[in-house]
């Protein structure tokens, strides 16, 4: 890595102590040494294994549900169903009201995903749990499923999750989250070219080496220790006080050193139920992903559709951008209507367009909830602005460099959602980038600023 | 059979902090009797070195070496409260909390200081080296050690500090939009470099050349971890990865390491970083979230330079074999 | 009801505690440790020998006889088996190596059983304590009988007499996208006078290419000498689709691959 | 439910174990001898983060079922320092910050054990193959790459 302290030397001090050097990791011992202490690492005396039945239908009634001959299963403690689960809600962004109510910890007369939570077998081993877990009867009527986000937004689609009534998350702005900037469809008419492409993504996985999980103690005095990967353990503790109805003092949430995270430890899903396992057996209890669950069951970035229609003169300037997003939220909410809505607050990406309009759309269908992800709302629209520029480009005849050097922000400049730029380094990344690559950039480009005079 | 090579650019920005903040972000700080200071925080190491990072912005701010500083992480019975680790916010967010703790804590040691030394508080400095001295006569100094002591057995000072830092909840206007999505934003460039196999559309990552703008290196060597192991993953969603290889339909989706495709050690792109410093003016030192952008200008850039090298377009992640190839034979046709 | 294993030191003894319900034969244990780790509650016992040929390899009079129990990396380690030792390590990584055996490889569904593939083309003889019978003929009624496979038998090809190729997405490890063995016997005049090439992929488990093979008699190994087998390399194979690749791609460039490894 | 014996030398010590018959090696190591360092990554043999050594070859505790290693002799991570000073891999995943997470580390240091015992001086292509086996999700292998390099080159103590 080369640090190249000649851009910005005029804003910044470099005479600090310990900022700035490259001290040895004080984690690092633990991890050569195999000393560091991961949550799955934590073993109790009669600690039982928690294994989840799943729903093996896309969209579907459960008629009923029969755990006689599971709870009969030698080595079974305790068998967990919707019925069991104080408040059967789960909603990960409560406490700053964002996030509906529309997902339950255990499926309550239906499934909306091939891999939702139906039953939880609590046994003295893993594999007794395994077995018990095959003999839970679970009677369902199959329905319709949807799983393109197009069809989910046609009418008559099979309405994914009754809570909202359609398959799209209500915002306050309505259908979508919206910016409105300047006059689009006036930038539009006056353009030289006009571009419009679509982008698609699919889902994609946080892959940690280390599943998601959680191993539980109670202490005893009524409380539980919870041994946890959570990225955040407030969301944890404040989301199982609300599910469990208990006070959240009875709660203590111990994290540490996460195998990798990316996003995907964020939504609160094994706790809840490990927690209550433990409370009604007073046993230990661990509940573990396994590597399939990991990667089909924990909650992937989401796939996305964005569509830009740009405006472009002969002369590289952007006059116009409209870009309508949709991301595919799977069956439940989780943390996608956030995602989708930083979305809007991230386009038309790092340029400068006078006229900008911008529609993000949660969408709901019949497939594994959607999360947050290294780049959450932002990955994947980047992908698609960035081809789109170098299309554009290509279309007027220009350098793709050099075309979002005329683009590029630059302190002052108003974005689209209203705010001033500050703080804009674009046009210096482009420049250092120029010359690392020997990519040749006319003098003019080379020379800008992302200053700006009078800003 | 002919092998094509093409390079591709993308630029790129990206927030620091949760959308629209209102994500507030707590730090203690207190001194043991001996001069050692203890960070409690409720933030969680993912492995990107949050403990390490929040151990030297204590250190440099109350002016010690990073050695004295020791983290408690992640305990809710011990940590106040952080949102949590995500949205590139924990240097920023709990950094932001350690600096304000750590000045109150400073300040308490600096009093205590200057009683000993029956000087002003505001006449003293840190030496980082574990030392309180007389600005102008250094030969005029305590140690911190002695100082911790002494307001520990003798003065009945705790040297410790609170912090806390919120960002102010942005709530979108409905009709425009008009917002503050964040605060500071990161920047990037890359450029690629591919070559891409005609007859079966395999591509090979053969540079990728990454210049990245993320406020302040606080700890260089970190910094290039994150940003190293970053640009793999960017390649690695550009050409590999999804959980339904054939969306939106559900069937065939990975269970494994075999069958979810990564880049392995044999598939590494010669990666160069360039990292550039234009410090935020909210950020710890002046630092951005580097963690999350890092690994999205690799995208566009591996995307850009297949249609470089091959003329088509993939507009589909993960550009695969098959799409290239599909892609290839539509074009021939 | 717990996962037990069951040793026994002949193959006869294990054989026979195999034909209790729901036990399974224990090689290296990539495929049967796995699914138990997995939750395949169809499995509850594992038996396995001891038996002392089961890890032998024989190499004389231009024969080989390889105990199943041998594993990948024994192979690929053995100072006669060279011309095999390709084959071998495209399975897996060290570790995998290290376990999976040959007997494990020959159930190994698509995309695995790569080295199978290479037993396919050398035209191997898969034993067992009921008798032998070729390779082709045991994947066809693989998993129709439980009797442990004892040893794998073939004529050891020349140096380089074997051609192999693993196509993967992730190197140097990775699962198949497909994989080529190829042995041939030319002629004075360098023209093909027999061929057997042998598919990973091409079907839920390794297939023989008999069109390409019948095309390739009497061509020369260039360009145009080729063309004919490449434009029905494909015939009679049912590729997998699976997350690594679609029945389609795999299709399309089996001939591509095919050729290139015919020409180098 | 029956239990069986298991004795095997793991890190210098005799261990003698009763175990349920059909216990994996990384259950008995991590559950019953308190032996964390090897970590479940997948337990379907596709992660290499329960790598351990077994008479010298490197092997998958989670496929490897522990009644099969009675007489063996077993090296984890964890038995790698001796008397407190590290082992020349682990001094040099130190020094070229070839960590992140740690999640994968203890079985990137078997991995890369086993190949220096036998390959003294590898290539790049060696190490590259040595690691095959093993998925890291934070690093994108080079630094781990080049900590095993360093700790073949043994000059890691120069090398921060």
């Amino acid at each position: 890595m080369k640090l190249r302290k000649s851009y910005f030397a005029d804003v910044r001090k470099d005479d600090l102590h310990e900022i700035g050097q490259a001290r040895p990791r004080s984690d690092s011992p633990g991890h050569v040494t195999g000393k560091t202490a991961f949550f799955a690492d934590r073993n109790f005396p009669g600690m039982l294994h928690l294994k989840m039945v799943r729903s093996p239908h896309h969209h579907a009634r459960i008629r009923s549900i029969d755990t006689s001959e599971a709870e009969k299963h030698p080595g079974v403690v305790r068998v967990l169903s919707a019925k069991d689960v104080p408040h059967n809600v789960y909603t990960i962004l409560i406490l700053i009201q964002i996030g509906p109510e529309d997902e339950t910890v255990l499926a309550d007369g239906k499934v909306r995903w091939k891999g939702e939570a139906v039953v939880a077998v609590l046994a003295e081993t893993e594999r007794a749990a395994q077995e018990a877990a095959a003999k839970v009867k679970v009677d369902y009527e199959v329905l319709p499923a949807v799983f393109d986000m197009e069809e989910a937004l046609k009418p008559g689609a099979p309405i994914v999750n009754e809570y909202h009534g359609q398959n799209y998350y209500l915002y306050d702005s309505g259908e979508c989250r919206k910016v409105r900037f300047g006059d689009v469809e006036g930038g539009f008419a006056g353009a030289d070219h006009i571009l419009e492409q679509s982008y698609q993504s699919s889902p994609i996985e946080h892959a940690p080496t280390e599943t998601t999980g959680c191993v539980v103690a109670p202490e005893g005095n009524d409380r539980f220790t919870c041994y946890t990967n959570t990225q955040a353990m407030f969301f944890t503790l404040d989301n199982t006080s609300i599910i469990l109805q208990m006070p959240g003092s009875k709660l203590h949430f111990v994290g540490g050193t996460v195998g990798g995270g990316f996003g995907g430890k964020v939504d609160v899903i094994v706790e809840p139920i490990a927690i209550l396992g433990a409370k009604l057996t007073g046993r230990p209890v661990c509940f573990i992903y396994s590597r399939e669950e990991e990667m089909q069951i924990s909650s992937p970035r989401a796939a996305e559709k964005v569509v830009i229609k740009d405006g472009v003169m002969k002369d590289g300037r952007i006059v116009a951008r409209k870009v309508t997003g949709y991301t595919d939220a799977g069956a439940y909410s989780r943390h996608s209507p956030y995602g989708a809505q930083k979305g809007a607050g991230h386009y038309p990406g790092p340029y400068t367009i006078p006229n900008v309009w911008i529609d993000t759309y949660c969408v709901y269908t019949n497939r594994t909830p959607s999360s947050a992800m290294r780049g959450f709302g932002i990955t994947i629209g980047d992908f698609a602005l960035e081809v789109q520029m170098d299309k554009l480009a290509r279309l007027i005849g220009m350098d793709p460099l050099e075309f979002r050097f005329i683009n590029a922000y630059r302190d002052g400049d108003m974005k689209a959602h209203r705010q001033p730029t500050e703080g804009a380094a674009l046009i210096e990344c482009m420049q250092e980038a120029a010359r690392a690559a020997s990519w040749p950039v006319a003098e003019k480009y080379m020379a800008m600023s992302s200053y700006k005079k009078g800003a | 059979m002919a092998i094509r090579r093409g390079r591709g650019v993308a630029a790129i920005n990206y927030p620091t902090g949760m959308n629209l903040g209102g994500d507030p972000t707590q730090a203690l700080v207190h001194s043991t009797p001996t001069g050692n200071f203890m960070v409690t925080l409720s933030s969680v190491d993912l492995g990107q070195g949050m403990k390490q990072i929040m151990a030297q912005i204590c250190a440099e701010t109350i002016g010690v070496p990073t050695d004295c500083v020791v983290v408690d992480t992640a305990d809710t019975d011990t940590g106040p409260h952080c949102m949590g680790t995500f949205a590139s916010r924990g240097t920023h967010r709990a950094g932001n909390a350690v600096i304000q703790a750590a000045k109150e804590a400073r300040q308490v040691m600096l009093e205590v200081a200057a009683e000993e030394l029956e000087v002003n508080a505001s006449d003293l400095e840190t030496d980082g080296q574990g030392n309180i001295l007389v600005k102008g006569a250094p030969q005029k100094s305590i140690s911190i050690f002695d100082v911790a002591l002494s307001a520990h057995f003798k003065r009945g000072r705790s040297i410790s500090g609170r912090g806390m830092f919120l960002i102010p909840r942005s709530y979108p206007e409905k009709e425009t939009g008009a917002m503050k999505p964040s605060t500071c934003y990161a920047h990037a460039c890359t450029v690629a470099e591919v070559e891409v196999d005609d007859e079966t559309g395999e591509v090979t990552v053969l540079t990728v050349k990454n210049v990245f703008e993320i406020g302040r290196a606080l700890n260089p060597k970190m910094v290039e971890q994150q940003l190293v192991g970053g640009s793999w993953m960017g390649i690695s969603h550009a050409l590999y990865e999804t959980t339904e290889p054939y969306y939106p339909n559900r069937d065939h989706g990975g269970t494994d390491f075999n069958q979810y495709l990564m880049p392995g050690p044999g598939d590494l792109a010669e990666t160069e970083i360039i990292v550039l410093e234009r410090p935020s003016a909210d950020g710890p030192y002046g630092a951005k979230g580097p963690g999350e952008m890092c690994a999205n200008p690799q995208i566009p850039a591996v995307a850009n330079a297949v249609f470089d090298a091959v003329g088509v377009r993939v507009d589909t992640l993960p550009i695969t074999p098959e799409r290239i190839l599909r892609a290839l034979k539509a074009q021939a046709n | 009801m717990a996962l037990a294993l069951q040793t026994f030191a002949t193959v006869k003894d294990a054989n026979a505690a195999l034909k209790s319900a729901g036990t399974r034969y224990l090689g290296g244990g990539t495929l049967v440790v796995r699914a138990a780790n997995e939750g395949d509650v169809s499995v509850s016992g594992l038996v396995r020998s001891t038996d002392p040929a089961l890890s032998a390899i024989g190499v004389g009079a231009g024969k080989v006889r390889i105990g199943a129990s041998v594993t990948m990396a024994q192979i690929a380690r053995h100072p006669d088996l060279g011309a095999l030792a390709g084959a071998a390590r495209a399975v897996g990584g060290p570790a995998i190596r290290n376990m999976a055996t040959v007997g494990g490889n020959l159930f190994a569904p698509a995309p695995y059983g790569d080295f199978t593939v290479a037993l396919l083309a050398l035209d191997a003889t898969v034993a067992t304590d009921d008798g032998e019978s070729p390779l082709e003929t045991f994947l066809s009624r693989r998993g129709d009988s439980p009797a442990i496979v004892t040893s794998v038998s073939f004529t050891l090809p020349k140096a380089g007499g074997l051609r192999f190729l693993k196509v993967s997405r992730v190197k140097p490890k990775g699962v198949s996208v497909l994989s080529i063995a190829v042995v041939l016997e030319q002629a004075g005049d360098g023209t093909v006078s027999s061929a057997r090439i042998a598919l990973g992929c091409m079907a839920d488990r390794p297939v023989r290419a008999r069109a390409a093979e019948k095309a390739l008699e009497g061509k020369t190994l260039d360009q145009d000498g080729i063309a004919a087998a490449l434009v029905v390399a494909t015939e009679g194979a049912a590729p997998i689709t699976d997350p690594i690749a679609s029945a389609w791609y795999r299709a399309e460039v089996l001939p591509v691959h095919l050729g290139r490894l015919l020409l180098s | 439910m029956a239990k069986v014996p298991v004795q095997f030398t793991l890190n210098g010590s005799e261990k003698a174990e009763f175990i349920d018959s059909g216990t994996t090696l990384l259950h008995a190591l991590r559950d019953k001898i308190g032996d964390t360092s090897p970590k479940g990554g997948c337990h379907q043999g596709t992660c290499g983060a329960c790598s351990v050594i077994v008479d010298g070859e490197l092997r998958l505790s989670c496929l490897t079922l522990a009644e099969t290693c009675n007489g063996a002799t077993i090296t984890t991570t964890s038995g790698l320092a001796e008397g407190g000073v590290l082992h020349p891999l682990q001094r040099a995943f130190l020094d070229t910050f070839a960590t992140q997470c740690g999640f994968c580390t203890p079985g990137m240091i078997m991995a890369a054990k086993v190949l220096l015992d036998h390959t003294p001086n590898p290539s790049r292509e060696d190490v590259v193959e040595a690691l095959s086996g093993n998925i890291c999700r934070c690093t994108g292998y080079e630094p781990i790459i080049q900590a095993v390099l360093t700790a073949a080159r043994g000059n890691s103590q120069n090398a921060a």
